[in-house]
C-alpha cells in the first residue's frame, strides 16, 4: 500500500497539475509541491518498514516491489532533492509551460521511485524506461529552439544502452526463468556464457544511464532543458539509475571476474576525463555536467572495489549537493541572463546566493567536514584497499574535482574586479524572484548539505551504516592526508589562475576542443544518433527517390540506347556498304578500257555482275542490318515502358499483384511441404 | 432458467400474434387519448376505443398511390420487416413465469440486433419511395440512430450484468428482490429514449414528421400507411414489453399472477410513450445527437460502471 | 432439420454475396452484404457459437448502415436507376475468385482435420466470457486498445479541418513537382500527375469496354478515373435517371 | 453439416470476396469485396472451432478479433476514402494514380 502511494502520489499530483494548465499556476504548483512532499513523507515511512508487495503479471511473471536496503537512502533522497527543485520550477523561467514543467518533474520523481523499489528486472525496466522518456520530455520542454534533437540526442544514446538491459533479462530469464533480482546470485553463481551476456547487458545499460565514458556526452545535450529539470536529472534520479542499479545488483556482478576491473576502469577513467573537461568549461552548467559524470566514476569505483553502501553514500551526497550547485547556477544565469562565464561573476550583487553555493562547491571539492567530502574519503579508501595505485589515481580525480568546484565558484560567483572587462549580455531586469523562491531553496539544500557533515561523527557514520546496510572501508591517516593536500593543491592551482585571469579558458583555444568531452559527441552523433534520425527520413523518401525514378531512368536509358544504334548503323554500314559498290565500278570501268576487244564482252559482263551485284548488296544488307538494330532498340524501349508500368499507381493493378503473388506463395508452402 | 419451458410452434405464433394484435390496438387507442387530450378535444371512450379501427378500415379501401420508379422490394419489404423484427424481438421476452416464446440464451443481444436491424427496415421505408422528403427523413434518421444505437446496447448489457446472463427470463429472475429500475435508476431512462428513438416518436419523432410534410410516409397511402403505422406501434409493443422485462421486473409482483402483472407494466410503459409522444416537443437532429453522444453515452457508461459495482 | 437450415443459410449467403457486386442500386449490394453477414451468424448459430452469431447479427448490422451512407454519398448513380457496370480487369478478378475458392475448397476436400466437435451442452457463451475476460484478457484489452487508435486516427484522417490547416488546405492536391504551384480542386488531371501518356493508354485498354454507363458513351470515363472526381456526382446527369435521387446523392455529401 | 461442407461455404464467400475486391472500381465496393473475405474467414475459423478445435473458448476469442480486424477495416477505410476524396476529388482505384504525395 505505501509502495503504491510511493508510485501513485506523484504521478497523480504531475497530472493533475499539467491538466490543471497554466491559467490556474497557483493550483497547479500547489499540488506538485503538496505531491512530492506527500511523497517525502511516504518514502521515510517506506525507507522505515521496508514494506514488500507483490503483483502477479501472468505468464509466469510477476511484479516485485520491496525496499532492499541499499535502496533506502535514495529512497528518500529522491523526493528530498525533487521538492526543492520543485519549489524553484514553480517560479523558474516564464510561465508559460511551467505547469508541464512542474507535472513532468512530479511524474519523474513517481517514476523514479518505481525504479527504486522494483524487486525484479521487469519492475526495474518499466521504471527505467519511464524515467528516460519523461527526462526527453523535459529535456524537450523548450521545444521552440533546437532543445527536441538534443534531447533525442540524449534519449537515443540511453535508449542504446537500454537494449542491454533487455538483452540481460532475456538471458536471465531464458536460463533461470525469473527476473527476480533474489534469484539472480544463485544464477550468476552458476555460470555459463548466458551469466556474461547478463552483466555486459547490465553494465552496459548502467553505464550509459550515468554518462560514463564514453556515453558522457549526452549530459551536455541534456543541458539544453530547463535548469530544474537538469538539476533533478543529474543530482537523484535520470543518472543516479546507472549507480544504483550496480549497486543493487553488485552482489550478483561481482561473481564475474571482469566486472570490477571493469567498473573501476571506466569510473576512473570518467572520473579523471570528467575533470578535465570541467576544468576547462565556459559554462557552468556544462561544467557541472561533466562533474557529474566525473562524481559518478567515483561511485562506480567503490562499487568495482566491491563497496556498493560506499556508492550509495556518496550517490546521497552528491545528490544533494549537486542539486545546490545546479539551482545557484540557474540562479546565476537568471541573474546575469548569459550562459556562459563570462557575463558572471556575481559576487557582490547576489552575496547570499554567492555564499550558499559556496557551501556546494566546498561540498563537490570534498573539504571536511562536509559530508561529501567524507563519502569521497570513503571511496578513495574503498579504491586503496583494491590497490594501492587505483587510490591515488582516486586522489588525483579528486584535485581534478577540487579544481573545478573552485572554479566553478570563482568564476560563477566570484567578484569582479575593476580591470576585468564589463559583461556583455544585459542583467535580467528583475532577480526579485530568484532573492526570495530561488534563496529558500538553496537554504534548504545548503541546510541539508551541512547536515551530512554528521557523518565525520562516529555517531552518523554507524546511522549510515545502518540505513545502507553494508560495510565501509576503514579509512587510513595516510589516505586523509593525502586527500587534503590534493584539494588543497586543486584550489589553490585555481586561486593561482584566477590571479592571472587565467581561470577562465578563451573559447578559441584548443582546451575549447577538450571542453567538448574530446569530441566524443560527434562521435557518437555520426554513429548512433544521426542514422537513428536519418533511417526514417530515409525510409520514407525510398520510394520516390529509388524505386520511381530507377524504373523511369531505365526506360528512358533504353530508348536513349535504341536511337544510338539506329543512328549509328545508317552512319557506318551504309556508308561502308556504298564504297565496296563503288570500288567494285571503278574496277571495272578500268578494265574495260584498259583491255582490247577480245574480252570486252566477258569483262563488261564482269562490270555489269559486280555493279549490279554491288546494288544488290547494298539494298538488301543494308534493310537487314537496319531493320535489325532499330528492332533491338525499340524491344529495349518497350521493355522499359513495360516494366515503368508496372508502377502504375493504380490501387486495383496493385492488389492484383498481390493476389497473384500470395497465390503462389501458397502453392509454393504445398509443394514444398 | 431451467423450469422455463419453450411453447410449441404453432402455440408460439399464435401467443405472439394475439400479443401484437392486442398490443397494437391498445397502443393505437392510447395515442388517440393523449392526442385527444392534449388537443384538447373531449374525450369520448367510445369513439377513441373505436377510432384505430376505423382508420384501419378507410386505410385498407384507400387506393394507394405509387411513385416514379420507386424501390419496389425494399418498399414492401420495409414494413414487413419492422412487423416481424418486432415479432423476433418479442419471442424472446417472458411473458410470464416460464412462458417465453423462445428461450434464447442471448435473448438480449439478440434485442438489440432486431433494434439494430429495425433502423435499417426504417431506412429502406424512407429510401424506397424515390422521394425527395422520404430520403431526407431516412438520412436524418440512420443519422440520429447511429448515435443512441450504442446507447441501448450498454444500458440492456448493464440490465444483464446482475443476472450473470444474456437470457431476459433470467435478468427478470434477478429482480426477485430489487428491480433494474431501482438498481440502476439511469438504465430505464436511457432505454425509454432510446424506444422513443426506434418509434420515432415524440422529441425523436424524426422520420414522419411534419417538417418534413409527413416526412417518410410523405408518400405512403393505403395498405402501405396501414401496414406502416401497425409495424411502428408493434415495435413499441416490443420495447415497453422489454422496458417491463428488463428494468420493471418482469413478472414480479404482488397478488396478482405474474403474466397480468407483466401485462400492467407493459401497459404503464406503452401509456408513458404514448404520452410523450405528444406532449414532448421534438427535438432538431444535431443538437439530439451532441446530447446523445456527449451527454448520454456518458450516462450509459456510468449506468453500466454502476451496475458493475452492484454486482460486485 | 439442422442440415436442412444450414442448406438453406448458406445458398442464401454466397447468393447474397454474388448479389453484392451484381446488382445496380448501391442500398442494394450494401443490404445483400449485410444479408450474407446474416446468414453466416445463423449459421454461426448452428455451429453452436450462439453469442458470436448474435453478435455479428448485431454488429454487421450497424456497419452496414453506415456503409449505406457511404455508398450513397461517393457513388454516382446511388439507386441504380441506370444500368451501369463499373469494373476493371474482370476476367483476372474472376480467375482470381474462381482459384481463391477453388484452393480453399480444395484443402477443405482434401486436408484431413482432427475431429474434435464441440459438445452441445457446453455453455459456450459462458466460458467464452471467461475466456475473454481470463486466459485471453491480454488479446480482449489489446483489441480495445486497437480500436480506440482506430477511432482515433479516422477522425484525424477524415476531419475536414484538420490540425494541418482548414479543409481547403486538403482539398486542393499537392504540387506534383517540388516549388510547383497548387492547382485548384477542380482541374486535377494532370498527365504527369498518373505517370505520362501511356499511362492513359493502358488504363483505355483496360477499361472502356466495361465502364459504359446508361447508353452514354464513357470514352471520356477512363480518364475519368481521374477526371470523374472532379466532376461532383450531385450534377453528374445520367441519361434520363430522376433529378430528383441524384440531387440527395450530392446533398448528403455537401452536408 | 460437418466441417468439410462449412469449409466450403467459407470457401465460395472467400472467392466472391477476392473476385469483388479485384475487379470493383470503387473505393467502397473494393472494401465490400475485404469484408466478403473476412466474412468467409469468420465462418471458416468458426467452423474449425465446432468440428475439429473441441469447443475451446479460443477459437471463439480468434472468431472476435477477426470481427474486431473487419470493423478496424472498415473505419480506417471511409476514413481514408474520405480523405482522398478531399485531397484528389477521386472515388475510384483509378482517380489516385499518381505516384507522388
Amino acid at each position: 500500500m505505501i509502495l503504491f502511494a510511493l508510485v501513485a502520489m506523484p504521478l497523480l499530483a504531475g497530472l493533475v497539475t499539467w491538466v490543471v494548465g497554466d491559467r490556474r499556476l497557483g493550483v497547479g504548483s500547489a499540488v506538485a509541491i503538496g505531491g512530492v512532499a506527500g511523497t517525502l513523507i511516504v518514502a521515510i515511512a517506506a525507507a522505515l518498514e521496508q514494506p514488500t508487495h507483490g503483483l502477479d503479471w501472468g505468464g509466469g511473471l510477476s511484479l516485485t516491489f520491496e525496499v532492499d536496503p541499499i535502496a533506502r537512502g535514495p529512497l528518500v533522497l529522491v523526493p528530498l532533492v525533487a521538492l526543492a527543485v520543485v519549489v524553484y520550477a514553480s517560479s523558474y523561467g516564464e510561465s508559460q509551460g511551467r505547469a508541464r514543467l512542474l507535472g513532468l518533474l512530479s511524474i519523474f520523481v513517481g517514476v523514479m521511485e518505481l525504479l527504486l523499489i522494483a524487486g525484479d528486472l521487469l519492475t526495474l525496466i518499466m521504471g527505467w524506461e519511464l524515467v528516460g522518456l519523461v527526462s526527453w520530455a523535459l529535456i524537450a520542454h523548450h521545444w521552440r529552439g533546437d532543445a527536441p534533437a538534443d534531447a533525442s540526442h540524449a534519449f537515443i544514446v540511453t535508449r542504446a544502452g537500454d537494449l542491454g538491459l533487455f538483452i540481460s533479462a532475456g538471458a536471465v530469464f531464458a536460463t533461470s526463468g525469473s527476473l527476480q533480482f533474489s534469484g539472480f546470485g544463485a544464477f550468476t553463481d552458476g555460470g555459463g556464457a548466458a551469466v556474461h551476456v547478463f552483466v555486459g547487458g547490465i553494465v552496459l545499460a548502467a553505464f550509459t544511464k550515468s554518462a560514463q565514458l564514453p556515453f558522457s556526452p549526452w549530459l551536455f545535450s541534456a543541458m539544453s532543458g530547463p535548469t530544474p529539470a537538469s538539476a533533478l536529472l543529474h543530482s537523484a534520479t535520470m543518472v543516479a539509475a546507472g549507480a544504483y542499479l550496480l549497486a543493487r545488483l553488485q552482489p550478483a556482478l561481482d561473481s564475474v571476474g571482469w566486472f570490477g576491473p571493469l567498473a573501476i576502469g571506466v569510473g576512473l577513467t570518467t572520473a579523471l576525463a570528467g575533470g578535465v573537461v570541467a576544468s576547462v568549461q565556459s559554462e557552468p552548467k556544462k561544467l557541472l555536467a561533466a562533474s557529474t559524470s566525473a562524481q559518478y566514476g567515483f561511485m562506480f569505483v567503490a562499487v568495482g572495489a566491491g563497496y556498493p553502501a560506499v556508492a550509495i553514500a556518496h550517490l546521497i551526497a552528491h545528490g544533494v549537493f549537486k542539486a545546490l550547485l545546479f539551482i545557484s547556477a540557474g540562479a546565476a544565469i537568471d541573474a546575469s541572463g548569459s550562459s556562459r562565464f563570462e557575463d558572471m561573476r556575481l559576487g557582490r550583487s547576489h552575496r547570499t546566493t554567492a555564499a550558499l553555493a559556496a557551501v556546494g562547491a566546498l561540498a563537490l571539492a570534498g573539504v571536511p567536514p562536509l559530508g561529501g567530502a567524507w563519502t569521497k574519503e570513503a571511496v578513495v579508501a574503498a579504491a586503496a584497499l583494491e590497490s594501492v595505485w587505483i587510490g591515488v589515481f582516486v586522489v588525483l580525480a579528486a584535485v581534478g574535482s577540487a579544481f573545478y568546484a573552485t572554479r566553478f565558484q570563482l568564476l560563477a560567483f566570484g567578484s569582479r574586479r575593476v580591470d576585468e572587462p564589463a559583461p556583455t549580455a544585459d542583467r535580467a531586469e528583475d532577480s526579485t524572484e530568484l532573492r526570495n523562491r530561488s534563496t529558500t531553496v538553496l537554504m534548504l539544500l545548503a541546510a541539508a548539505t551541512i547536515a551530512l557533515s554528521l557523518l565525520w561523527l562516529p555517531w552518523g557514520e554507524e546511522q549510515l551504516l545502518k540505513v545502507t546496510g553494508g560495510e565501509f572501508a576503514a579509512s587510513k591517516l595516510w589516505e586523509f592526508v593525502i586527500s587534503i593536500v590534493a584539494i588543497v593543491a586543486g584550489a589553490g592551482w585555481a586561486f593561482l589562475l584566477w590571479r592571472r585571469h587565467r581561470l577562465l579558458t578563451p573559447s578559441g583555444s584548443p582546451l575549447s576542443s577538450v571542453s567538448d568531452w574530446f569530441g566524443i559527441p560527434a562521435a557518437t552523433k555520426v554513429g548512433l544518433v544521426d542514422p537513428v534520425l536519418a533511417l526514417a527520413g530515409w525510409a520514407a523518401r525510398l520510394d520516390d527517390r529509388v524505386v520511381d525514378a530507377g524504373i523511369g531512368r531505365v526506360s528512358v536509358g533504353a530508348q536513349a540506347t535504341s536511337r544510338l544504334l539506329a543512328r549509328g548503323d545508317d552512319r557506318i554500314v551504309d556508308a561502308g556498304i556504298g564504297r565496296v559498290s563503288y570500288g567494285a565500278q571503278a574496277t571495272s570501268r578500268l578494265l574495260a578500257r584498259g583491255d582490247d576487244r577480245i574480252v570486252d564482252a566477258g569483262v563488261r559482263g564482269t562490270a555489269h555482275f559486280a555493279a549490279w551485284f554491288s546494288r544488290m548488296l547494298d539494298r538488301f544488307a543494308e534493310y537487314g542490318v537496319d531493320r535489325a538494330v532499330d528492332g533491338s532498340g525499340r524491344l529495349t524501349g518497350a521493355l522499359g515502358r513495360q516494366s515503368r508500368r508496372i508502377q502504375s499507381g493504380q490501387t486495383h493493378q496493385y492488389y492484383a499483384l498481390i493476389a497473384a503473388t500470395s497465390a503462389a506463395l501458397v502453392l509454393v508452402l504445398v509443394l514444398w511441404s | 432458467m431451467n423450469e422455463v419451458e419453450q411453447l410449441s410452434a404453432p402455440l408460439a405464433i399464435v401467443v405472439v400474434a394475439a400479443v401484437l394484435v392486442v398490443g397494437v390496438y391498445v397502443s393505437s387507442v392510447v395515442d388517440v387519448v393523449a392526442f385527444r387530450s392534449v388537443a384538447g378535444q373531449r374525450l369520448r371512450p367510445g369513439s377513441a376505443a373505436l377510432f384505430p379501427a376505423r382508420v384501419a378500415h378507410r386505410l385498407s379501401r384507400q387506393q394507394s398511390v405509387r411513385t416514379e420508379r420507386p424501390d419496389m422490394i425494399l418498399r414492401v419489404l420495409a414494413p414487413a420487416a419492422l412487423l416481424g423484427l418486432a415479432a423476433a424481438a418479442v419471442t424472446v421476452i417472458p411473458l410470464s413465469p416460464g412462458i417465453v416464446v423462445a428461450d434464447v440464451g442471448t435473448g438480449i443481444v439478440l434485442f438489440g440486433a432486431a433494434e439494430a436491424l429495425a433502423i435499417v427496415a426504417i431506412f429502406f421505408h424512407g429510401w424506397s419511395p424515390n422521394s425527395p422528403f422520404a430520403l431526407i427523413a431516412g438520412y436524418r434518421f440512420v443519422a440520429v440512430a447511429l448515435s443512441y444505437e450504442l446507447l441501448s446496447m450498454f444500458v440492456l448489457i448493464g440490465a444483464a450484468i446482475p443476472a450473470e446472463s444474456l437470457s431476459i427470463g433470467a435478468i427478470v429472475e434477478s429482480q426477485a428482490g430489487l428491480w433494474n429500475v431501482i438498481r440502476q435508476p439511469l438504465g430505464l431512462p436511457l432505454f425509454l429514449i432510446v424506444s422513443l428513438g426506434v418509434t420515432f416518436s415524440g422529441p425523436l419523432d424524426l422520420l414522419d414528421s411534419n417538417d418534413l410534410a409527413g416526412g417518410g410516409s410523405v408518400e405512403d397511402s393505403g395498405m402501405q400507411r396501414l401496414a406502416w403505422q401497425t409495424a411502428r406501434h408493434a415495435m413499441r409493443i416490443a420495447f415497453a414489453a422489454c422496458a417491463a422485462a428488463v428494468f420493471l421486473g418482469g413478472w414480479h409482483g404482488p397478488v396478482l399472477p405474474g403474466g397480468l402483472w407483466m401485462a400492467l407494466k407493459t401497459f404503464a410503459v406503452i401509456a408513458l410513450l404514448g404520452f410523450l409522444d405528444v406532449f414532448v416537443a421534438r427535438i432538431s437532429a444535431e443538437r439530439f445527437v451532441r446530447v446523445a453522444w456527449g451527454v448520454l453515452l456518458p450516462l450509459a457508461f456510468l449506468n453500466l460502471l454502476i451496475a458493475g459495482v452492484g454486482a460486485l | 432439420m439442422i442440415d436442412v437450415a444450414f442448406v438453406v443459410f448458406s445458398v442464401a449467403a454466397v447468393a447474397s454475396g454474388y448479389g453484392v457486386f451484381r446488382v445496380d442500386s448501391m442500398i442494394r449490394a450494401t443490404y445483400l452484404l449485410l444479408a450474407s453477414f446474416l446468414n453466416v451468424g445463423a449459421i454461426l448459430v448452428l455451429l453452436l457459437a450462439e453469442y458470436l452469431g448474435v453478435a455479428l447479427l448485431f454488429m454487421m448490422t450497424v456497419e452496414m448502415i453506415v456503409m449505406g451512407l457511404f455508398m450513397v454519398m461517393f457513388m454516382m448513380n446511388p439507386a441504380g436507376l441506370n444500368p451501369m457496370n463499373m469494373v476493371h480487369q474482370p476476367r483476372f478478378a474472376a480467375a482470381a475468385g474462381v482459384v481463391a475458392a477453388a484452393g480453399v475448397a480444395v484443402v477443405a476436400v482434401f486436408a484431413d482435420f482432427p475431429v474434435a466437435p464441440v459438445d452441445a451442452e457446453s455453455a459456450t457463451t459462458r466460458e467464452l466470457g471467461i475466456e475473454l475476460l481470463g486466459g485471453s484478457m491480454l488479446v480482449f484489452e489489446s483489441i480495445g486498445v486497437t480500436l480506440l487508435a482506430t477511432m482515433v486516427c479516422s477522425v484525424i484522417l477524415s476531419s475536414a479541418t484538420g490540425r494541418f490547416g482548414d479543409g481547403y488546405e486538403g482539398s486542393v492536391a499537392p504540387a506534383l513537382e517540388p516549388g510547383g504551384d497548387h492547382r485548384p480542386a477542380d482541374d486535377l488531371y494532370d498527365p504527369d500527375a498518373a505517370g505520362g501518356m501511356d499511362m492513359d493508354m493502358d488504363m483505355g485498354d483496360m477499361d472502356h469496354g466495361e465502364m459504359d454507363m446508361g447508353g452514354m458513351d464513357m470514352g471520356g470515363m477512363d480518364m475519368g478515373g481521374m477526371d470523374m472526381g472532379g466532376m461532383d456526382h450531385g450534377e453528374m446527369d445520367m441519361g434520363g435517371m430522376d433529378m430528383g435521387d441524384m440531387d440527395h446523392g450530392g446533398m448528403e455529401r455537401d452536408s | 453439416m460437418n466441417l468439410m461442407t462449412v469449409l466450403l461455404v467459407a470457401a465460395a464467400l472467400i472467392g466472391v470476396g477476392v473476385w469483388g475486391a479485384l475487379a470493383q472500381q470503387t473505393f467502397v465496393m473494393l472494401m465490400m469485396g475485404i469484408e466478403m473475405m473476412l466474412n468467409g474467414v469468420i465462418l471458416a475459423v468458426a467452423g474449425f472451432w465446432a468440428f475439429a478445435g473441441a469447443g475451446l473458448p479460443k477459437g471463439q476469442v480468434l472468431v472476435i478479433l477477426s470481427m474486431a480486424v473487419m470493423a478496424i477495416e472498415l473505419a480506417i477505410g471511409f476514413a481514408l476514402v474520405t480523405a482522398v476524396y478531399r485531397a484528389r476529388q477521386a472515388d475510384m482505384t483509378e482517380g489516385i494514380g499518381s505516384l507522388k504525395g
